[in-house]
């Protein structure tokens, strides 16, 4: 049997559902209910044998556990986001009206995500990834305060420039086939696409992949493109600011690096390398540099976002085995510890009622689980073992170094100058004297359990299949 | 370079296309502005229908029908009653001189033929000139953009953009889902819009930034 | 005993886990204490056995790690060695910590870290692929960093902690690029594989200079040495005597694995680089030694220069190994090995015993101590003998692996290449004027810390804690005296440990009964035993012979002071009047050491003031203006928070049309 | 084998008692030579020797703040200084005590002794006591690099530390005349010149504070105590002599590897009392002809001393070839 449309039905489902329930709670508990139910039909994918590719969806090795881990984070944010917004509704932030249209759009994002991973088609996945942006842009303006219904217009303009220029980028995808395909829907299916690459015509691919680079780049966040990510990250929910992070940058990037492998598969199209190489490292140093003076903990986490979003893009860009191996696994890691991260803060800035990294003070000492979780999640964020981003970075540093040294110093510098700064904040955050007023823990830290122990198991030991996984993307990516 | 497109009548749509876009990188008032998009709107429409026609995909109709009726006759409209609404002072403000935005223009242009050039056009597929004008259109309409500072303007720009599209769309030789595109664009413009009315924007993208930097100054430092 | 050496690691971590959990606290005390000292025991008796033993190499491979390499272990003579030397000094630390750490503000806070510590150590030295081995050394770099954070409310220490985090990783990725560049782009990381490495020459080269530059910015080698003095003080004293005793080795293992291990064979410039690098360290860490008045950063700089002195001999090893004079080459690494042994043991003394006073009169500035040597007699004792450890003297065990390089150096006329052979004399001498330096900094250390009359009310009222601390301070004085007076049982570590490593045994005799003759009998020989009772026997017979003769008469009576003798202890030598006329001499220029006196006209009631500057130039002219850098940047940077958003869309603007520009290049 | 090791201790015995016996004698001389030199008629040359014995006899005074490192100290450093004697060849090569450690071991004897004299002055807790720790501290950390540098030079030569082994070489005529022996020589003079507390570096004969070192420390040592402290200072001033003479002139030593010789003994002693006459001599005449530098001007003295002999070493490295 074929678990696809059970996955890309239950979130639409549920969305139309949610979309009528008016209690908050309840609505809470669907959400989180119909989340799960997602996952664990996720995993059915992972059972049964992969179903054949239709003309909207297929399943390969890139993007089957892209949609495990899509599905699960969603499933472990909407557990926390249960928790979050009861509190939220309790400090009045929200009113249970919000919640009715927030639930509903957390399902059509969730969908939406799906459906850009699954999808067998390269203008149902920008219309996906477009349905995506339009509905992160209404959650993030969900406060209505002033400054979320700026950063949400920040990201609504941008985001739609970028969508504009992936479509456009996609025509010329399209354009590029024609020559090999000839008119028809075919030239849009990855699955024939793959298989035709080579005789694509090279100058309109090139093309094609900058305007898809700038494009798709903007939703990743590389910079200059990721203006809008910081105050997207801190002015909306915390559940949505670690769904962005954690899933939305992917599926952004999932994108890019499909149309990668395209210009991979064709011999005559200039190699890719250099110019994600250039994105990723100015990602890496702006946002490590950026790190250093942020007040807000939230944009901190998200400027950290945009750097392993430049680290990732920069191992696909070296390119060779290993450091695409080391990028897969980073991008996978990366969602589950970002996020994770994300909830700890959340709970951390309902615990002390505050943003602000300088009122947040001494975490360790006033609320010890979290402010540990906060560390350890921190901790792997920097690529410091036992947790699983240590071995990403171990690969791509080291593999980079003897094929480009002066790379991989760069990488280095950066990669220091990023840790220096988080580093700096976390000291902030987590030690020292801490604030008087100490509000009990509300919401549960099991997501972030569940999440840590992930990274901390794929630290040291990595399942069989998921290396098989990596290892044949890493093939076909050159 | 507008002496190479001669006969074929798409590539004359594509050509007033482009022109319509330097007119709007021209135009010093807002009216003027908004009639050069219109313009640009309906070329795009008979470009599409022309398409249509020729390549006999009737559902490129519908394409020429959105542009015209949504960007030729109902944006137009519409932010003209925004201009009387808010009345947002007639002329156009520009953050980058007309002259230097027309040579970049120019230089865009170019940069377009340079890219396409090399292009070994294949079957029935659009002809790079008409591949060359989208492309500069798009650009074009990105530099209206980042050049204009009312917001009208800016919606011009994104609206002439997307008409670079539609004219890449439709020119492709049975390129499916440009309906659906389309329809998802005029999505975008409808929410623009709607964002415009929303809070009163005399100057889409600077002003509420002025304040933004208010609201964020707990990152100076 | 690989495997149960492995199995042991798995449960430290597992304590690690378990500690935060325990309850009561006194209980988790006990048992963390208690389980790392043992286990460290138990690991450091097993590890001498096997290599004085000589016992097979065994290697081991788990599926854990990379999943198409696994993770792989090896215990060969090197790694036993430093095995026995970190552990045994672990286990003595251990027991002073379990009456010492129940004092501290939060006990609980350097609980859980500390067997992960020790675990990570060990793991480090057993790793047999880079990834093991950088993960493991991150590992160490990690628990550290959270034993430092212990007292986390003091703002210094946090500094400290974050200073300390920032190199640690600088040299991890140092590290990692050394591997990377042994391993190539094949991406085979296991050791066995990196031996046989063919990489170009200049990554070769590359690779053994980022080498160094990790290793010795973790071992405290100057000018990467910044973060030691700040982190090593900042800790619990039981913590700063593991950091000092322990990690630091394990970072010079690390130094020893790759340059004598993996890196292939010498060529001439390593030698002499360590050897510079060493000496210079040596001298810069104790004259910094001698200008502080903190007694645990004195230490600590300390510290920095028996790093230096090791990584001297390490250099003079490697100098003779590239001239293919292999006794001398395995004399010298004994030398070096040697001493890693000692220093592990008398500077854990060192700091245990700066912890007591630190417990006892809750002060660090030795400004403010004196006399201490009548309120903790034993204290002082032990105390005592860990400074002329340090300082090098006979009969303690300093003084020992002191004797053994400067034997190695007087050997280096032997060598062949000519730099070396210049270099060599002259960095003797520097570390000859490190060592007699050191006898100065430990006197003034000692003598103004216990001697005298106390200087202020906290001294005075010192009190001698009893019970676990002094027994931990006992046992390591105990060990520093055993390896001072009988090295042999030192030096047949070192030595078997330097011949597995070299593949030559030292001359007979080296190791041979009482006598230490390096270069076989006939040679010169140090017989510690010999010289400390014949000195003992001198004094006692002496006094003995002298009471007989005229029985003694004793009377106590005020000081005499010329006559002229003053109630007020202000009037005493103070710790920086003390290094005046070093300061004057050394640190002028180094350190641009300046006095500044206040000196009130007559008739005015205030009292005159002399205020001494100085700065460490690494910190001055390396990580300050790197510092202003980053803000500078930053600040310049920052104003990208604050576009609007038609600047944003120009930025994107402006991207796409640099990209498009490079395609249109590349067509 | 029993006659050997009783020969052998016998002589280590017969060591013991002369160096301990010459020790005052020399001083003696020194002061005596030199007030001769300055036109008063000066003390007997035996007059040391009353003065140990009156402080002997005499009570001590401990000064009330003394702790247990001030009370060994006398007895320590005194022993210290005897077991450095014991292994420098004064008359006889091959003294059993020689062979229980080398030139550096020596030197850290030196050291050792140093360190605990330092000690003992900071122990009371006076002004005086400080500075003199302090300055000699200060002294002793540019003499001991130099020594250790000597020592290096002269090894180089000789190829070991062993103090008998270098004399055995010396002796069989192995060294002709060298730069860097004659530099090494040099230094070890000025080394030893600080390293006793003599003009120019320090006025034994003064108790000006400006211009103390070693005095200062000694300075609440009383009695007995004090006694044994001025005998190790002798003994120390004994040990540099008869080292620079066994080092740079050992003609006429006794090799006494088999039994006593008596006839070698004899001479042995004789060129020991030259030694000792000899080096009085050159110390008064030096004394009188040069004044006491500041303390500061001691540190480029020395200073020279300590770039003398890594000069002597340099040298050696330059020369040798093999």
């Amino acid at each position: 049997m074929n678990a696809l449309p059970l996955i890309l039905g239950f979130p639409l489902a549920a969305a139309v559902a949610l979309a009528f329930v008016s209690d908050h709670r309840i609505g809470a508990r669907v959400n989180a209910g119909a989340s799960l139910a997602t996952f664990t039909v996720s995993l059915l994918l992972l059972v049964l044998e992969t179903p054949e590719p239709t003309q909207i969806a297929f399943i390969d090795d890139f993007n089957i556990y892209l949609v495990v881990l899509t599905s699960f984070v969603a499933f472990t944010a909407a557990w926390f986001s249960a928790g979050y917004i009861a509190h939220e509704i309790e400090t009045g932030r929200l009113t249970p009206a919000h919640l009715r249209f927030y639930h509903a759009m957390y399902q059509v994002l969730s969908f939406a995500m799906l459906l850009a991973l699954t999808a067998n088609n390269i203008g149902v996945m920008w219309a996906a990834v477009e349905l995506a942006t339009l509905t992160t842009v209404v959650m993030v303006s969900l406060y209505r305060t002033r400054p979320s219904l700026e950063a949400a217009w920040k990201y609504f303009i941008l985001g739609s420039v970028g969508i504009a220029l992936a479509l456009f980028g996609t025509i010329l995808v399209y354009l590029a086939a024609q020559k090999a395909m000839g008119p028809g829907m075919e030239a849009l299916t990855w699955s024939s696409l793959f298989a035709e690459a080579p005789n694509f015509e090279p100058e309109l691919l090139n093309v094609a992949f900058v305007f898809l680079l700038i494009g798709y780049g903007t939703k990743a966040g590389l910079v200059p493109l990721h203006a809008w990510l910081p105050d997207a990250h801190a002015e909306g929910p915390t559940p949505i600011s670690a769904v962005l992070s954690g899933l939305l940058l992917n599926v952004a990037l999932y994108a890019i690096v499909r149309f990668k492998m395209l210009l991979a598969a064709n011999g005559d199209a200039l190699a890719p390398g250099p110019l994600l190489i250039a994105m990723g490292l100015s990602s890496l140093f702006v946002a490590g540099l950026m790190l250093y003076r942020r007040r807000d903990i939230k944009r901190l986490f998200a400027y950290s976002s945009i750097e392993h979003m430049g680290v990732i893009t920069v191992a696909f860009g070296m390119g060779g085995p290993l450091a695409n191996f080391a990028g897969l696994l980073h991008m996978a890691l990366h969602s589950l510890t970002k996020s994770a991260i994300f909830y700890t803060i959340g709970l951390a800035s309902q615990a002390r009622g505050t943003q602000q990294v300088e009122q947040i003070r001494g975490l360790t000492a006033s609320h010890p689980a979290l402010g540990w979780s906060l560390v350890a999640g921190t901790a792997a964020i920097s690529g410091l073992p036992p947790f699983g981003l240590f071995m990403s970075e171990f690969l791509l540093v080291s593999s980079t170094f003897p094929r480009a040294p002066v790379l991989g110093v760069l990488l280095l510098i950066g990669l220091l100058t990023a840790f220096g700064g988080l580093m700096l904040r976390l000291h902030g955050i987590a030690f020292g004297e801490a604030e008087r007023d100490r509000r009990p823990l509300v919401g549960s830290l099991i997501p972030v359990y569940a999440h840590l122990l992930l990274i901390l198991i794929a630290g040291v030991f990595l399942p069989g299949p998921l290396v098989s996984w990596f290892q044949s993307i890493a093939e076909v990516l050159g | 370079m507008f002496a190479t497109l001669a006969y074929d009548l798409s590539h004359m749509t594509g050509a007033m296309v482009l022109l319509a876009g330097f007119a709007v990188l021209y135009q010093r008032r807002l009216l003027g502005v908004l009639r050069a998009f219109a313009c640009q709107a309906v070329a795009v429409a008979v470009a599409a229908a022309w398409q249509a026609y020729s390549q006999e995909a009737p559902h490129l109709y519908v394409t020429a029908a959105i542009a015209l009726l949504l960007k030729g006759i109902a944006a137009p409209v519409a932010l003209d009653r925004i201009v009387r609404r808010l009345d947002i002072h007639r002329t156009v403000e520009t953050a980058v001189g007309i002259g230097a935005t027309m040579l970049a223009g120019v230089g865009l242009v170019v940069l377009a033929v340079l890219l396409v050039l090399p292009v070994t056009i294949s079957s029935a597929a659009l002809t790079r000139e008409t591949l060359a004008v989208a492309l500069s259109v798009v650009l074009i309409g990105f530099l209206i953009m980042i050049t204009r500072r009312n917001a009208i303007t800016q919606v011009v720009g994104f609206m002439s953009l997307e008409n670079g599209l539609v004219l890449a769309a439709v020119g492709v030789k049975g390129m499916p889902l440009v309906v659906e595109m389309s329809v998802a664009f005029s999505l975008l413009i409808a929410f623009i819009l709607f964002g415009i009315f929303f809070f009163r924007i005399r100057e889409l993208f600077d002003t509420l930034d002025l304040q933004s930097i208010e609201s964020f100054r707990g990152e100076r430092r | 005993m690989l495997t149960l050496t492995l199995l042991g690691l798995l449960f430290l971590l597992i304590l690690g886990i378990a500690a935060p959990f325990l309850r009561p606290e006194r209980l988790a005390l006990r048992a963390v204490h208690g389980g790392v000292g043992g286990f460290a025991l138990a690991f450091g008796i097993a590890a001498s056995v096997r290599v004085v033993a000589g016992g097979e190499v065994t290697e081991l491979e788990l599926p854990l790690g990379l999943p198409w390499m696994g993770a792989h272990f090896r215990l060969d003579d090197l790694a036993a060695f430093f095995m026995a030397a970190i552990n045994l000094a672990t286990a003595m630390v251990m027991v002073f910590a379990d009456g010492y750490a129940a004092r501290q503000p939060e006990p609980a806070r350097a609980l859980a870290p500390l067997p992960v510590f020790l675990a990570a150590c060990n793991l480090v030295l057993l790793a047999n692929d880079a990834f093991v081995f950088v993960l493991a050394w991150e590992l160490m770099s990690i628990a550290s960093w959270l034993l430092v954070l212990a007292n986390h409310r003091d703002g210094a220490c946090r500094h400290a902690a974050y200073v300390y985090l920032v190199m640690a990783s600088l040299s991890v990725l140092l590290l990692l690029l050394a591997f990377g560049a042994l391993a190539g782009a094949g991406g085979d990381y296991r050791f066995a594989a990196l031996r046989e490495a063919t990489e170009r020459p200049a990554l070769a080269t590359l690779a053994v200079v980022l080498a160094m530059l990790g290793a010795g910015s973790k071992a405290g080698l100057a000018p990467l040495h910044v973060w030691l003095p700040l982190a090593h003080p900042a800790a619990p004293s039981h913590v700063s005597a593991l950091l000092s005793g322990v990690m630091v080795k394990v970072a010079i293992y690390g130094l020893t694995r790759f340059l004598f291990d993996l890196a292939g064979a010498p060529s001439w410039w390593w030698g002499v680089a360590l050897i510079v690098v060493g000496a210079s360290s040596a001298l810069l860490g104790i004259l910094y030694a001698l200008m502080q008045r903190d007694l645990k950063r004195l230490l600590a700089y300390s510290t920095i220069e028996n790093v230096g002195i090791i990584a001297f001999a390490l250099g003079l090893s490697l100098s003779f190994r590239a001239n293919e004079l292999f006794d001398l080459s395995a004399l010298a690494l004994a030398a070096a090995l040697a001493h890693v042994l000692n220093h592990a043991f008398f500077k854990s003394l060192l700091f245990c015993g700066a912890g007591v006073i630190l417990e006892a009169t809750r002060l660090r500035d030795i400004e403010h101590m004196g006399g201490l040597v009548r309120r903790m007699p034993y204290t002082s004792l032990f105390m005592l003998m860990g400074a002329l450890a340090a300082a090098g003297l006979p009969p303690l065990n300093g003084f020992v692996s002191k004797w053994l390089v400067f034997q190695s150096v007087f050997a280096s006329s032997s060598l062949t290449d000519n730099l070396p052979r210049l270099v060599v004399p002259l960095m003797g001498a520097v570390l000859a004027l490190a060592a007699a330096l050191s006898a100065a900094g430990f006197v003034r250390a000692f003598g103004l810390t216990f001697l005298g009359r106390p200087r202020s009310e906290a001294a005075a009222k010192a009190v001698e804690p009893g019970g676990a601390m002094p027994t931990g301070l006992a046992l390591l004085a105990g060990i520093c005296l055993l390896l001072g007076v009988v090295p042999v049982l030192g030096l047949a570590l070192a030595e078997s440990a330097a011949h597995g490593v070299i593949g030559v045994a030292l001359p007979v005799g080296a190791v041979g009964g009482i006598f230490l003759a390096p270069l076989g009998t006939g040679g010169a020989a140090y017989a510690g035993l010999l010289v400390f009772l014949v000195v003992l026997g001198l004094a006692l017979g002496t006094r003995a012979l002298l009471g007989r003769l005229w029985p003694e008469r004793r009377r106590r009576a005020a000081a005499w002071d010329c006559g002229f003798p003053d109630p007020s202890p202000a009037t005493q030598y103070t710790a920086s009047g003390f290094s005046q006329p070093l300061r004057r001499v050394f640190a002028t220029s180094v350190f641009r050491a300046r006095e500044t006196v206040d000196m009130p006209p007559p008739g005015d009631e205030r009292p005159a003031r002399l205020e001494v500057r100085l700065v460490d130039p690494a910190w001055d002219w390396g990580v300050e203006p790197l510092r202003r850098a980053v803000e500078a940047v930053t600040l310049g940077l920052n104003a990208l928070q604050f576009l609007s958003i038609r600047r944003y869309l120009s930025l994107m603007f402006g991207a796409l049309v640099v990209l498009l520009l490079v395609v249109a290049a590349q067509q | 084998m029993i006659q050997a090791a009783i020969t052998s201790i016998g002589l280590q015995l017969l060591h013991f008692m002369v160096a301990l016996a010459s020790a005052p004698l020399l001083v003696g001389s020194t002061r005596f030579a030199k007030s001769r030199l300055q036109g008063r008629r000066g003390a007997s040359p035996i007059q040391p020797y009353r003065d140990l014995l009156r402080l002997m006899r005499k009570e001590t005074v401990l000064a009330h703040d003394a702790s247990w490192i001030f009370r060994i100290t006398p007895y320590l450093v005194f022993a210290l200084m005897a077991a450095a004697a014991g292994m420098v060849p004064m008359f006889a090569l091959d003294l059993p005590l020689a062979s229980i450690g080398d030139l550096i071991a020596i030197v850290a004897l030196l050291a050792t002794a140093r360190f605990f004299q330092a000690l003992a002055g900071l122990d009371i807790g006076t002004a005086f006591g400080g500075m003199g720790a302090s300055r000699d501290a200060l002294i002793g950390s540019l003499a001991e690099p130099a020594v250790l540098m000597v020592a290096f030079a002269v090894a180089l030569v000789a190829g070991t530390t062993a103090l008998p082994a270098i004399v055995r070489f010396v002796l069989s005529g192995g060294v002709g005349v060298e730069v860097s022996l004659a530099l090494a020589l040099i230094a070890l003079v000025i080394v030893a010149i600080a390293e006793n507390g003599r003009i120019p570096v320090d006025n034994p004969a003064t108790h000006l504070e400006l211009t103390m070192v070693h005095e200062a420390m000694v300075l609440e040592y009383s009695g007995r105590d004090l006694a044994l402290i001025e005998a190790a200072q002798m003994l120390k001033l004994l040990v540099f002599v008869s080292l620079i003479a066994s080092l740079f002139a050992p003609w006429g030593l006794a090799v006494a590897a088999d039994g006593f010789d008596f006839a070698e003994l004899l001479g042995g002693m004789a060129v020991f009392v030259l030694h000792l006459l000899a080096a009085a001599l050159l110390i008064a005449v030096f004394e009188v002809s040069v004044a006491k530098m500041r303390v500061f001007r001691v540190v480029e003295f020395l200073g020279a001393a300590f770039i003398l002999a890594v000069l002597a070493v340099v040298f050696r490295f330059v020369t040798d070839v093999s």
